[in-house]
């Protein structure tokens, strides 16, 4: 395990998450909530939990995403904050 | 100009060959693989969650690359919910089942009196029963909120 | 300091978790648009899911698929193998957060619907009106 | 003293509560409806008086109805003050059910049948609060009677009717809850029961004087229905309701019980002994005295009739309270016997205000000049109440008011006894004027000849409980004695 | 096999069925009545026999899947929980009799979805009171959650909202739980909470239990509207479809405050929980204090009656938690009894405001003028809902607040037996000026406001019928409390009490 | 409120903070959760269900009533949205 590989890792997904509540253009926001979530997947692969990492891979990076985009497009893109 | 609206309505804006074909390619070894996740749950990662999104995955990539009314059609909105209400009452049956069958409940070495193959192997078995009915819960679920969502819940118009 | 040092490098995957889940919930509280909210949610859910990941983490063992004969043949050393039961959890963990998730998209969709916006505050002000 | 068990007490209380529902059921047939009011009357009175034997011989009976709190069972007993107490509400109930067939039928109100049954469930919780075993048991009737007398007050639902019930239910309610409830529940806490035991049961608790004088004060004023000054607000606001309401609830039954309860808590929670000890009656008597007094005089200033009998009824309230407080043999005899011989007086006054009201419409004094020689049977009987009230011989309320007296001067305050000899003087100020003005005045100018004595139903029992009263003067032996075995026993 | 599988059963019936009332009820209406009540009479009736056991042979573990307690999932039936279950059952089939015509009329053609719904949140919330094991725990609890969400989502009006609302909350709440149960595992290793019992005490960092016991009350206390985060329950239960909020507004706190308890018990002992912090102690019995108080006088504020309803169950949240909190035999007593009369007494007030909006067609206090002429047997449910509500015996509200207020008396917080009566007497304000509305207007003289209501019929038999049951209970359950403190309660509270 | 919920975040985020403080370090093997409850399904899992994925083993059937409920949340959410976001014919 190499733990500089782990730490810019943990560093990308803080970054990403600060991004995805930052940014006012929501379907970005989500599209990089999609990028945290396969962060997190890569993460939690490199951790061991394999079955865990897959499932986010699907539903939180994959699904997830769909769902939001599917609800930001039938809604409106902007925010405010 | 409403001939042309009309015309702009019925030539589905948005699609591509090249992506209707590669989806068209793609679809079934995505709906292959999503069955060998579920079956092979045991021996590798992956089990009826994952399998099931990976197969309700398939539908919406339908959904995505062709238009809704295609992936409706592949799949009955009927057809779907009778599946999903299985694969629910698949692990709720099997988990009542081993109750009347006198053991406790979910207790799957208690089918052995059903069909008498070992109870460990029964075991085995039983967390495969399971698996197969959280993959279709989950499938049906998936390809019901997509259709749901994307369409804000009148399934005419999609993404 | 050395200590300091130690404890940052033995306890920082933990404390990662802990920013992670200020951010999303600081998103959940403190942001008016509802699907920043939502957003912020998944964050901290995500952030939860990690924390228990990370506990069931040790240092050089194998992930926890075995092979069954050598298993049944020569048995196992459980220091080996990372702790599956936290992976168990979260598969659970994951499950719930991505449902609640789109039973809140749909409201969502709904509270635009009815009315045209999805900040909160503009909500407020139509309401009050 | 020993207690049988027996399921009569029971069936003393519940006579009333189910014949609620017979009433109820014949709705469109009133002359049914009526019947059955008298013959669960009767039923009642037969019942209790079934009881009176035994408990002259010393006895009594006991029957539990559900254990609810450790050592606090809902249980009905009856001993002598309970039977005392039950024997003058039901005979009463029965006289009351008599005219208000005539006053309802002459005035031809609306609402009858749920008038009937509050009515019966009314006198249920009475007998209840009368044949309490302790003081949980006695709370949940004293509640009961609350509640179920709230569609009496508001009977005529206008208003005026609205803003009384109100201030009736704020009164009554609100100190059951916010006062008496905790002062039971501390009780409950010091002494681990709630049992009536002659002798008090806080004694052993080993409380000290403060808050033993703090659940006293909270009791005095937490069963309001006494209407000890200032919780007295709403007597006389609930004199909107129909006047056999006011005759037998706000003359007998709710204030009795109001002053039954307080009298319960002196003579079987603290015990005089305990009151004696650290000096507590001092408070009781101080507290009565300013309401007798204060009562009184508002009394004389009143120009409507019930509103003047409620304020009387105020004043004579405390009287009971003030015997109670003497803690003396004689004073406490007095202040139960006045229960009687005030329920007696008061229920006349108040039977012929409805009388006056039902022949001619009129309600103030002041309108009320020569009626005297038109309705002479209705104003002798008045006559009659008001002496009885004042405590002239050959009067029963003489009795009760000669063992006060008694009382105070054993107790060895002879301020006391100046407050009822002053009190006494007022009560004669203000009945003696509409006297005066019934039979000596000229009826005013314009006044309709047609005029005359209310319809039987209405007369008949007034006079009878104005002979009562002048007969409890000569024969008082049967609450004489029960008075005195409840306060010797 | 000694054990039996009886409260699997209860748990299990209204959750097939309502699987069954998805695939069947969609095909015609007809199937769902006979469903929903079927699975919950057999519940009830089998719950009744559970009880009975667990009287008789006291505390039950029982193991899902046959695994020895710490490995596998483990369910504990102890009386209380066995009491908890009939209560369960017996209310939501009383609700159900109100909820059936209620949801015909207001979602028509999605009632297999509002009842499969229905059934889950039902079973979900049999699930939670049975557990053992701290994170089967918050699995259930999102069941109970993502259904609730779900049926709020469904009501009229701005629901939507108080639905996302709550959704945003509820998930602070729940995430805050799975929190606390991280700590908890990350430091003992094991999820099964007698286990976590035994090991709790041998762990050294106090940090981390004190961080983990903190999230875990928090979570429970945002998903009990505890008073500081009670932000999201008026407008989530007074905007849900009346045929849900019947059902959710008398069960679903209670069965968090039961949660709490057993949270306390079962993971923590009394001894951390109450007595190593006395300041918190003392500090959660003032909020308690002030919660009664400040949702007394939100009630009072109120001109709707169901938005007045939802107030109270706040100031109930508030009786209880304090009623734990102060940690003595008369307290946590009159809490358990409370978590049964308070369950009882809403259910009948939801009855009866559910049987009038059917009637009716709205809750507001200025159309209720002159219903004690138009709808006399429910008026009579009302009054006697109301009366136990108020605390007048012998309805069961007088005896569990009898306890809390000695409790109270005994611990020395003089701040919490006077909210409670404080807020007796606002409950009789409050219920007074209700009554006082529905006995004396005369309906003819609206001024301005009379608008033209739906149509009205009047309500069908079964749900008088149920309104009318509550509230015999209400008074057979007050006059059975003797009964059921010695017999059930008492045997319920934890070692010591 | 911006700022009410800046200070709740970090109250939050200082009491998760005070308590990561006496947890075992990161990836230690004798951590009490890797030592307590998963050797026995790590050493005796194959053997007893004779299943090779530990993960699948203990979800479907250590802690399949988990599991069982799992699919039910996923179901009521399927349910919900359907019955939140249809409009009633």
């Amino acid at each position: 395990m190499i733990w500089g590989i782990d730490l810019l890792i943990l560093l990308l997904v803080v970054i990403c998450a600060i991004a995805t509540i930052t940014i006012k253009d929501l379907l970005s926001a989500t599209i990089i909530f999609g990028v945290y979530s396969f962060l997190m997947c890569l993460l939690w692969a490199e951790m061991g939990a394999v079955d865990v990492a897959f499932t986010e891979a699907t539903v939180g990076a994959g699904v997830s995403t769909i769902l939001f985009i599917g609800t930001i497009l039938h809604t409106s893109r902007r925010s405010k904050d | 100009m409403k001939i042309l609206q009309e015309r702009i309505k019925h030539t589905k804006f948005g699609e591509s060959l090249i992506i209707e074909t590669a989806i068209r390619i793609m679809v079934p070894f995505i709906q292959l693989f999503g069955l060998y996740v579920i079956v092979h749950g045991h021996y590798s990662p992956g089990g009826g969650f994952q399998g099931g999104v990976i197969l309700g995955a398939s539908f919406i990539l339908i959904g995505l690359g062709y238009d809704f009314k295609t992936s409706l059609s592949r799949m009955q909105e009927k057809t779907n919910i009778i599946l999903g209400n299985l694969g629910a009452l698949l692990y709720t049956g099997v988990a009542i089942l081993c109750a009347l069958m006198g053991g406790l409940f979910l207790d799957y070495s208690a089918l052995d009196k059903l069909i008498p193959m070992g109870p460990i192997e029964w075991r085995s078995f039983g967390i495969f029963l399971v698996e197969v009915g959280v993959g279709l819960a989950v499938m049906s679920i998936m390809v019901s909120l997509f259709w749901d969502l994307c369409s804000g819940g009148d399934l005419d118009e999609g993404l | 300091m050395e200590d300091f040092i130690t404890l940052v490098i033995a306890k920082y995957n933990y404390w990662i978790y802990v920013i992670l889940m200020m951010i999303g919930f600081y998103a959940m509280i403190g942001k008016k648009n509802l699907v920043k909210k939502l957003l912020g949610m998944n964050i901290f859910q995500t952030a939860i899911i990690l924390m228990f990941v990370s506990a069931g983490v040790k240092k050089g063992a194998s992930i926890p698929i075995l092979d069954k004969h050598e298993v049944l043949t020569h048995g196992i050393e459980a220091a080996q193998i990372v702790n599956p039961l936290p992976h168990v959890l979260m598969l659970t963990a994951i499950v719930v957060s991505v449902s609640i998730t789109g039973v809140a998209l749909a409201v969502i969709l709904r509270i635009y619907r009815k009315y045209g916006t999805l900040e909160e505050d503009e909500i407020m002000e139509k309401l009050g009106q | 003293m020993i207690y049988q068990s027996s399921i009569w007490p029971l069936m003393a209380v519940l006579v009333s509560l189910c014949g609620a529902i017979p009433i109820l059921a014949s709705e469109r047939k009133p002359n049914l409806r009526e019947s059955w009011t008298l013959l669960i009357a009767a039923a009642k009175v037969v019942i209790v008086a079934s009881l009176l034997p035994t408990v002259l011989n010393g006895g009594g009976f006991v029957f539990t109805i559900a254990e609810v709190i450790p050592n606090v069972p809902i249980q009905l007993r009856v001993d002598a003050m309970g039977m005392f107490f039950a024997l003058v509400a039901s005979i009463l109930w029965f006289f009351t059910s008599l005219y208000s067939i005539g006053y309802m039928r002459a005035l031809d109100e609306h609402g009858q049948t749920r008038y009937y049954a509050s009515f019966a469930v009314a006198i249920s919780a009475t007998i209840g609060v009368a044949f309490s075993a302790n003081l949980l048991t006695l709370y949940l009737f004293y509640e009961v009677l609350s509640l179920s007398t709230y569609p009496l007050v508001t009977h005529h639902q206008d208003a005026e009717a609205k803003k009384s019930g109100r201030k009736y239910l704020t009164y009554i309610l609100g100190t059951s809850i916010a006062l008496a409830l905790p002062a039971m529940l501390l009780t409950y806490q010091l002494a681990g029961t709630l049992d009536f035991t002659s002798g008090g049961i806080l004694a052993a608790s080993g409380a000290s004087p403060a808050t033993l004088g703090l659940i006293l004060v909270l009791f005095l004023f937490g069963f309001a229905k006494a209407g000890l000054m200032p919780f007295h607000g709403w007597l006389p606001a609930a004199m909107v309701a129909p006047t056999p309401v006011s005759s037998f609830l706000h003359g007998v039954a709710v204030v009795k019980v109001g002053v039954f309860s307080i009298l319960r808590v002196i003579f079987h929670i603290f015990g005089p002994d305990l009151l004696f000890d650290v000096n507590l009656g001092v408070v009781i008597t101080t507290i009565a005295s300013l309401t007798i007094l204060v009562a009184s005089l508002i009394a004389l200033t009143q120009d409507n009739l019930k509103r003047r009998l409620a304020y009387s009824t105020i004043g004579q309230l405390s009287y009971m309270i003030l015997g109670a407080g003497m803690l003396t043999a004689a004073g406490m005899t007095g202040g139960l016997l006045h229960i009687a011989m005030h329920a007696f007086g008061k229920i006349t006054l108040f039977f012929c205000a409805g009388a006056i009201f039902v022949a001619t419409g009129k309600k103030y004094i002041s309108q009320m000049d020569g009626l005297g020689k038109r309705m002479p049977i209705t104003y002798l009987a008045f006559f009659f109440g008001s002496l009885s009230i004042i405590g002239m011989p050959p009067f029963g309320g003489f009795i009760s008011k000669w063992s006060l007296a008694t009382g105070a001067i054993e107790s060895g305050q002879l301020i006391l006894l100046l407050v009822l000899l002053t009190s006494s003087m007022l009560n004669a100020l203000y009945f003696f004027p509409i006297i005066y003005r019934g039979f000596f005045l000229p009826a005013a100018k314009g006044e309709p000849e047609g005029i005359k004595e209310a319809p039987i139903f209405c007369l008949l029992p007034l006079s009878i409980t104005a002979i009562c009263s002048l007969g409890l003067f000569f024969w008082p032996s049967i609450f004489l004695q029960l008075a005195k075995m409840a306060v010797i026993p | 096999m000694t054990t039996s599988n009886l409260h699997m059963y209860v748990m299990a019936a209204p959750l097939i069925c309502a699987l069954f009332v998805n695939l069947l009820g969609r095909r015609s209406r007809t199937y769902i009545a006979p469903l929903t009540l079927g699975s919950l009479l057999f519940s009830s009736v089998t719950a009744c026999f559970v009880l009975a056991n667990a009287l008789k042979n006291g505390r039950m573990s029982y193991t899902v899947g046959n695994w020895s307690p710490p490995y596998g999932i483990e369910l504990i039936i102890d009386p209380l929980a066995a009491l908890m279950l009939l209560l369960i059952s017996v209310v939501a089939l009383l609700a159900t009799c109100a909820a059936l015509p209620t949801v015909q009329r207001e979602h028509a053609g999605k009632e297999h979805l509002f009842f499969t719904l229905y059934l889950i949140l039902i079973a979900g919330l049999m699930g939670l009171v049975m557990t053992g094991d701290a994170f089967n725990l918050y699995v259930l609890l999102e069941i109970t959650s993502i259904t609730t969400y779900g049926l709020i989502a469904m009501g009229k009006g701005r629901a939507v909202l108080s639905s996302f609302n709550y959704i945003i909350m509820g998930s602070i709440g729940a995430c805050f739980y799975l929190l606390g149960i991280g700590y908890i595992y990350i430091l003992t290793g094991t999820l099964n909470m007698a286990d976590i019992a035994t090991r709790l005490p041998l762990v050294q960092g106090d940090a981390a239990v004190a961080t983990a016991f903190a999230f875990l009350i928090v979570g429970l206390f945002i998903k009990m509207a505890f008073f500081p985060l009670h932000g999201w329950l008026p407008h989530a239960y007074s905007d849900a479809p009346m045929g849900a909020g019947v059902m959710i507004a008398p069960l679903m706190t209670k069965v968090t405050i039961y949660l709490m308890f057993r949270v306390i018990f079962s993971i923590f002992s009394p001894d951390y929980a109450f007595y190593q912090h006395a300041i918190i102690q003392n500090l959660i019995i003032w909020a308690a204090a002030i919660s009664i108080i400040a949702a007394s006088l939100m009630a009072l504020a109120q001109r709707d009656l169901r938005r007045m309803l939802t107030y109270i169950i706040i100031a109930e949240v508030g009786y209880m938690v304090g009623g734990i909190w102060l940690a003595n035999t008369q307290g946590l007593t009159g809490a358990l009894l409370h978590i049964v009369n308070d369950a009882l007494m809403t259910l009948c007030l939801f009855l009866a405001a559910a049987t009038i909006l059917y009637r009716i067609g709205s809750l507001h206090f200025d159309d209720l003028k002159g219903l004690y002429q138009r709808m006399p047997l429910t008026m009579l449910a009302f009054t006697i809902g109301a009366f136990s509500m108020i605390g007048v015996p012998p309805t069961a509200g007088f005896f569990s607040k009898w306890y809390l207020i000695l409790g109270g008396i005994e611990a020395g917080h003089w701040e919490y037996v006077a909210a409670l009566i404080f807020s007796s007497l606002i409950n009789a304000i409050l219920f007074f000026r209700l009554i006082e509305i529905a006995y004396f207007g005369n309906g003819d003289h609206g001024h301005g406001h009379k608008q033209t209501l739906p149509p009205t019929g009047s309500a069908p038999w079964y749900m008088q019928g149920s309104l009318l049951v509550t509230a015999v209970t209400l008074i057979i359950i007050g006059l059975g409390s003797g009964q059921l403190v010695q017999g059930v309660i008492k045997l319920a509270l934890p070692a010591g009490f | 409120m911006k700022a009410l919920a800046f200070v709740a975040t970090l109250v939050t985020g200082a009491i998760l903070l005070y308590g990561t403080m006496d947890f075992p370090a990161w990836g230690d093997p004798q951590a009490p959760a890797s030592v307590h409850l998963s050797t026995h399904y790590i050493e005796e899992a194959v053997a007893e269900t004779h299943v090779p994925n530990i993960v699948t083993a203990v979800l479907g059937d250590y802690r399949g009533y988990d599991t069982m409920f799992e699919t039910i949340v996923i179901y009521c959410a399927g349910l919900a949205v359907v019955s939140v976001l249809r409009r009633s014919r």
